[in-house]
């Protein structure tokens, strides 16, 4: 947009700068302590820069465990939320005003609800002698007493149902903005429902899918209060082994190669991922 | 007006605190106290991070991180002159003095915690975890992220045959139950698992099992015949602030009788000051007096400080699945 | 239209609606029903039925002063992060600047670190260069963290908005506050409310910043709930967040009423 | 049997009826222009044939097959959307190419052959790569129309197929699409707004209103005579005189609103009284003086020139009467004129429809 | 000294020039009309007089004030976007009265008064309280009109002030527009894709191609004489003859592509050789047989009734001619025919403009 009479960067200028400056100083810089912090000697300053940290960790098969096992229980996460979330939000997306208020508020409310309190809920449904057990029994699906508590299976349910609202919310926002008018027109053409669904919605539904699951893939790599709680101290992820080496071992430095090498692994995942559905995003 | 900034534990602990410390505190010098709630890691960590310009006048810590705070110079030294109740203490509640920390206004004793309903029989010794009767229902502490679940290990360690220096035995005896046993990370999973019928035996503090009662569960205290552990409550002054004075009798009041004698009363928390006296239903739920005290084991605390972080990538790596 | 959904298709979706219905609010129900328990103890289903940890909550100064703190500081929260990320995404959405997909991922970037990792840089941070926490410090890491919902949702808005409202408003004569004021902020309000909505409640609910960024006399509500779990976990927890529950449903109805849920989801 | 069978289709939304009890037939092959007013329900019409709407009542067949309930995708109709929906993440050619790949059957070869004779026919040989979003609105609107016509359809519905198009290109589309239906045979069905196009293009126009069929006639039928006073003033914007109608032993004479006395051709069969008449503006003459046709004298309100015609507008008999047509003569703006026009180009106008 | 003065504007978007050294003045009172193909520059154009995009080089003055540089908020030009950029959150009174809340110093009464007469103007009383979205398109053009013209701006600029209306109201508008600018006698540069409306509303028509000014002249100066064969083509889509032209002692002479010989009049400075004639559709007659005027036999290809005139499509010398006029006899469709015209009806026309 250009403007006669004024310079036209000085409007951006104005607009960008205090979120900028805002960043660098209260974002940027706390998460740059924390990288220096991953080379710094037990000693700080004084011991110069090391590489022993990162050592410690390659050498280490425990931690790389800890690192595939967060990542896997990620990724499915985020699949599960993509593979529920999807259908959900075309229902939603093509339910009347009424239906679809209601489900905005069945999404919006978990969200909105303390992490703490809401893992107390799954405490109580997936353990011994739970909700999901009794209902389980009560079905006669199984005959003794079950619990997802302490399981990987555990750390799923309880975080789909905190990370699924990030992918409806953001899935729904795509569907809302493709005309209607697309859908009829190739019903007209011949395409069932299901094929309408496969050629139109899905494809164009895909910028909303693409930062909803990586907002649910980085929130879920990144969260340790509800795997620690659900998942339990013998499941450790890497976010809970950040947290047991800063409050238990008290050893920063490596709570911060910890960090960076989960940032790390987030963002070689992220910006693939990222660059491919810009390309998509792109032809559309 | 002068303040003070302290940290305290939250819930009804930090209420008790207020009601026996902290009011009254602030009453009798007109000062004002400001409380950050902070379990004790958390503390250290903040502590930390603030190192050359600390927030705290006086922290609280349970379960012996005291020790390393001391360790990085975290905490000022205090001389036993600097405190009036000084001699009215047990020895072992101010033996840290020499080392540069702070003394145990109170204690929690770790023991074994047991269903009456499931056990009508109290157990009787560390040893009891693995018998087949508790299968599937020992319940143990994480010992990397909970002081009372560490103090709990070592001393299983220590009656499984280990030492400070190796606590082999005692993980191995953890490994060996591991199959049969829930291990949670915090106290309200202890709860709970009792509440839901999973846990009929767990090695835990003395205090929380009165917290469960008090719930209406089904839950005693028992102490084994190897005996308990201290996990100490220490008030300590923090290094590098500048109202030293005020902060030095804020400590020595928090280890008045009286206040040492609340906490038995409210918590049940076990008195470190010696001339405490307690109705008997209360003494009955504690553990008091030189004799009982004669029975509870007090590790080294510098030797754990040492050892803590080996300890928790090793039992880490010994629960993890 | 005819045959819109497949007749099998239809029985199929609300089934699933329902399944799903059940799987996001199981948690809360539990919550909600422990919190009318008459036991001491947090517990499911309910012993017993009794408003008591109601009247314990609403007559605690710890519950109700945290619960102002909170307040105090999501309101503070919004405020910062409603202006900060409002105009850098104006800048965004509607200027060609160099780097703006750069700039862009900048402002998106505090999502995928995580807020722990964050919220120990920062307290070093404060406590190197400042004085510590304080309550200032969980307002400013509380907007690091609700920055990139409030870009989000309001470039989103931004999207529909017709390019010439602004340069019509000059034509009329519109100075550069009266376009911002009557023309392009009016045009993003939907944007704005989402994203103060989400600002709020994280700021309301967190618990990872707060965690570290602890103060004196700034203690949260999730704080308050983290410590009374720990030490006496009866059911007041559940009565504070059964009230939370409720003003979240509140407000996401007042939403609804101002704006049209559709339009800021 | 007829090839499109409308028969009594109602369709309401809520307390709104759109179409009432419509009905239309079409043979095979025949050319079907909707005219009408915006919000009539043109669309809606279209939609009905199409099966994205169901009506309330009434039915519709296609080939003498009842499809009132059939879904859109089994009808074997084709419909180009006024607003195109063109599927923007697939190319010009992916998008024409849809309806085969749907319909299937059809070998990969043939497909493209039948995807370049359509946009061959569309004039947009060279844009097949493109998506939809690099093309100008007119080029948008020419993909949608190459899409709805590839499959060759059993009924061709086009929704204002034209109406973005600047007036050469509309012109020529106009005749591709003539040719067109010629070549292909396709029975169509077209809407639009525009008069000349639905005249130019139609073997049968149908005026709709306010949700009813108000006349269907040929082009020249429906232009010459209208029939109501809508229709009149719809097509081609005729002047309605108002006159009131006298029989005498003379014959029949009127009056317009002023009193200005008009002759009047016979009119048997019509009641004395006001009745409406149109007069085209194209039958009308202006000239400075009388002229020896029927004459009336006016004043002269405004004169543009059209391009090859002028516009006049006249005050005369209590009214404006506008002529378009050549005017040589320098006529000023506000002075006295005479208007003209034969006595049988006055044609009598029913106030409604007959329903 | 004019009231609008355009002086070798130039303007670039990267590498692409969208305006090449534009001149073009405009007195008090005068109504321009840009006419021009999709993308030749008519918005660019307007938008340099507004300020929304500054030219590369050239200057503009307005009112003898050089506003080449002044912010658009302070030039007092109005500006009707081709997209409306109606405020969505305001109702249309609202959006009225926008400018003169902006301009200032006048009273809230006297606002609403002229927003009142604005909206009259528009014949849009009764929609003051609507919001934009609760319009159909036309309405809201013609509230975006009426919110142009409220403040009586130095110079009004109006983008396809008319492109959504039906034909009908379009008329209306026209002589409204027309009317207004009688009234209040505004500076008026409007764009249009439409030949018919720039004739008939502007005094001045600017026909604009690929950047460039290409004729500049009265719209029947225009299109009595367009001068090149764009402006030819453009304007009223006129036949375009190629005639090889020679000169013998009877006169001129030429030929037509098939080697048809036409008799011509008298060119004198036109050299002998290939040039290209302009030959308007309705002055070219389709008859059976030979009338007497200059005639070439052809074949009839198509027939279109039009409303009023029918069109022609003849082929003969070995192209398409079109002819549009009454033709009341019966001509069957591939049938002989003889077209025919008056010798001074054919015009030169230059390939291109002169630059
Ligand atoms: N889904 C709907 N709900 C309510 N009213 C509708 C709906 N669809 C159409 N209408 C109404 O039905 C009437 C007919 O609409 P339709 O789209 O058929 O008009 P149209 O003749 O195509 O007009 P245009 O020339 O403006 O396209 C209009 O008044 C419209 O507002
Ligand atoms: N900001 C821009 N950047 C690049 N090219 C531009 C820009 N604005 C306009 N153009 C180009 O400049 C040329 C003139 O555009 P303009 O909008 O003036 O055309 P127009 O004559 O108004 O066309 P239309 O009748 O389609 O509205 C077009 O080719 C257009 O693509
Ligand atoms: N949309 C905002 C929700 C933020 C995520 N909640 C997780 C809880 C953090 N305590
Ligand atoms: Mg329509
Ligand atoms: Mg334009």
């Amino acid at each position: 947009m250009a403007r006669g009479g004024t310079a036209q960067w000085r409007e951006p200028f104005f607009l960008l700068s205090p979120g900028v400056a805002f960043l660098v100083l209260a974002f940027f810089f706390p998460a740059f302590q924390m990288l220096v912090l991953s080379f710094l000697g037990k000693g700080g300053l004084a011991d110069g820069l090391t590489l022993e940290h990162y050592r410690k960790l390659v050498a280490d098969d425990f931690y790389l465990g800890v690192a595939w096992r967060t990542f896997a229980l990620s990724i499915v996460i985020t699949a599960s939320s993509l593979v529920i979330g999807f259908p959900l939000a075309v229902i939603m997306s093509r339910a009347g005003p009424g239906v679809r208020r209601l489900l905005i508020v069945l999404i919006v409310l978990p969200l909105m609800t303390s992490v703490v309190i809401r893992t107390f809920g799954w405490l109580v449904i997936l353990g011994p002698g739970g909700g999901l057990s009794w209902a389980l029994k009560s079905l006669g699906l199984i005959d003794r007493q079950i619990s997802l508590m302490h399981t990987e299976a555990g750390i799923v349910v309880a975080m789909v149902q905190v990370l699924l609202p990030f992918l409806v919310l953001t899935t729904l926002g795509s569907l809302n903005r493709i005309p209607p008018d697309l859908d009829r027109a190739v019903r007209t053409m011949g395409a069932g429902f299901f094929r309408a669904l496969w050629h139109v919605t899905l494809p164009l539904s895909v910028p909303g899918l693409v930062s909803g699951s990586l907002l649910v893939f980085a929130l879920s790599i990144s969260s340790f209060i509800t795997p620690s709680l659900v998942g339990g101290v013998r499941l450790p992820v890497m976010a809970g082994s950040i947290y047991q080496q800063v409050t238990g071992s008290f050893d920063w430095n490596f709570a911060a190669v910890l960090s960076v090498t989960l940032l790390a692994a987030t963002l070689a995942l992220i910006v693939p991922y990222m660059m491919a559905s810009a390309r998509m995003g792109g032809r559309q | 007006e002068e303040t003070l900034v302290i940290n305290s534990f939250g819930g009804s602990y930090e209420k008790t605190h207020r009601d026996l410390v902290i009011t009254p505190f602030e009453e009798e010098y007109g000062v004002k106290v400001k409380v950050i709630t902070a379990y004790s890691s958390d503390t250290l960590a903040q502590l930390r991070a603030q190192k050359d310009n600390p927030q705290f006048d006086v922290v609280h810590f349970s379960g012996g991180l005291e020790t390393t705070a001391a360790a990085e110079g975290l905490l000022a030294p205090i001389k036993p002159e600097e405190l009036t109740h000084y001699d009215e203490m047990y020895p072992f509640a101010v033996a840290g003095l020499d080392k540069g920390v702070g003394p145990m206004y109170s204690t929690a004793v770790i023991g074994l915690l047991y269903n009456t309903e499931a056990v009508p029989e109290a157990p009787t010794s560390w040893k009891d975890l693995a018998d087949p009767a508790y299968a599937d229902h020992v319940l143990l502490t994480d010992a990397a992220g909970n002081t009372y679940g560490m103090l709990g290990m070592l001393m299983i360690n220590k009656v499984a045959g280990g030492t400070l220096d190796d606590i082999t035995p005692g993980l191995d005896f953890i490994k060996s139950i591991l199959p049969t046993s829930t291990i949670v990370a915090k106290s309200p999973e202890i709860q709970q698992n009792f509440a839901q019928g999973n846990a009929w035996i767990a090695p835990y503090a003395q205090d929380y099992a009165y917290t469960l009662t008090k719930a209406g569960l089904p839950v005693k205290f028992t102490l084994p015949k190897e005996g308990g552990v201290i996990a100490p409550i220490t008030v300590n002054l923090v290094a590098g602030r500048p109202n030293r004075e005020l902060a030095l009798k804020f400590i020595d009041f928090s280890i008045r009788a009286e206040a040492s004698r609340g906490w038995a009363e409210a918590l049940r928390y076990s008195p470190t000051n010696r001339t405490v006296e307690l109705p008997d239903d209360v003494a009955a739920e504690v553990t008091v007096g030189e004799e009982a005290a004669a029975k509870l084991v007090t590790f080294d605390a510098e030797t754990i400080s040492k050892n803590k972080p080996e300890w928790n990538e090793a039992w880490t790596r010994a629960i993890a699945r | 239209m005819i045959g819109a959904v497949p007749g099998w298709v239809r029985p199929l979706a609300v089934l699933f609606v329902i399944a799903i219905a059940i799987f996001m609010l199981a948690p809360l129900v539990v919550v909600v029903a422990s919190s009318v328990s008459a036991s001491e103890f947090l517990v499911f289903p309910p012993r017993g039925l009794s408003g008591r940890w109601y009247a314990e909550v609403l007559q605690s100064d710890a519950y109700l002063s945290a619960a102002w703190t909170s307040l105090l500081l999501a309101l503070m929260t919004v405020a910062l992060s409603l202006s900060l990320g409002t105009a850098a995404a104006l800048a965004l959405a509607r200027f060609r600047i160099p780097g703006r997909a750069f700039i862009s991922s900048l402002f998106l970037s505090p999502l995928i670190l995580p807020s722990l990792i964050f919220a120990i840089g920062l307290l070093m941070v404060f406590s190197i260069y400042g004085n510590g926490p304080s309550l200032f410090g969980l307002v400013i890491g509380h907007t690091v963290i609700t920055l990139p919902y409030v870009i989000r949702t309001v470039t989103a808005s931004l999207a529909d908005m017709d390019p010439h409202l602004d340069e019509a408003a000059r034509m009329m004569g519109a100075r550069w506050w009266q376009r911002y004021f009557l023309v392009i902020l009016p045009q993003c309000r939907t944007g704005m409310a989402a994203g103060a909505f989400f600002a709020f409640n994280i700021s309301f609910d967190d618990a990872v910043v707060a965690l570290f960024m602890r103060a004196p006399d700034v203690e949260t509500l999730p704080m308050r709930i983290y410590s009374t779990l720990e030490f006496s976990p009866d059911p007041s927890v559940a009565a504070v967040s059964t009230i939370m529950i409720a003003m979240t449903a509140v407000l996401v109805l007042l939403l609804d009423r101002i704006f049209g849920l559709s339009k800021i989801m | 049997m007829s090839h499109l069978v409308i028969s009594a289709a109602t369709k309401t939304f809520g307390a709104f009826t759109a179409l009432h009890e419509i009905a239309l037939t079409a043979e095979r092959g025949d050319f079907v222009a909707l005219l009408g007013p915006s919000g009539c329900g043109k669309s809606t019409l279209l939609r009905i044939i199409a099966g994205l709407e169901t009506p309330d009542a009434g039915t519709i067949e296609i080939a003498g097959r009842d499809v009132t309930r059939l879904a859109p995708e089994k009808r074997n109709v084709a419909l180009m959307f006024q607003s195109y929906a063109l599927l923007p993440h697939m190319t010009v050619t992916e998008n024409v190419r849809f309806p085969l790949r749907m319909k299937g059957g059809l070998p990969r070869t043939d497909q493209d052959e039948k995807v370049e004779e359509a946009l061959g026919l569309v004039q947009l040989h060279d844009l097949g790569g493109r998506y939809p979003r690099q093309l100008s609105g007119g080029q948008q609107q020419r993909v949608a129309l190459a899409r709805a016509i590839v499959a060759e359809p059993d009924v061709l519905l086009l929704d204002e197929p034209l109406s973005n198009l600047d007036a050469r290109l509309r012109e020529d589309m106009q005749v591709e699409l003539k040719r067109l239906h010629q070549t292909l045979g396709l029975t169509t069905v077209f809407v639009t707004h525009d008069q000349t196009e639905a005249l130019a293009l139609a073997d049968t126009v149908v005026l709709m209103n306010a949700g009813r069929i108000e006349r269907k006639d040929s082009p020249e039928g429906i232009y010459r005579n209208p029939g109501t006073v809508f229709a009149a003033d719809f097509i081609g914007g005729a002047n309605i005189l108002t006159i009131t109608v006298r029989r005498s032993e003379h014959g029949w004479s009127g009056t317009l609103a002023d009193g200005t006395p008009i002759p009047l051709g016979d009119f048997s069969g019509l009641a004395p009284g006001r009745h409406r008449f149109m007069l085209r503006k194209e039958q009308v003459s202006v000239s400075p003086s009388d002229t020896g046709l029927i004459a009336i004298s006016g004043t002269l309100e405004a004169r543009n020139f059209l391009g090859g015609v002028t516009r006049s507008a006249v005050r005369a008999g209590g009214q404006q009467i506008i002529a378009v047509g050549d005017v040589t003569e320098p006529l000023a703006i506000g002075g006295e004129v005479t208007i003209g026009w034969r006595r049988e180009d006055l044609v009598p106008l029913a106030e409604t429809a007959a329903r």
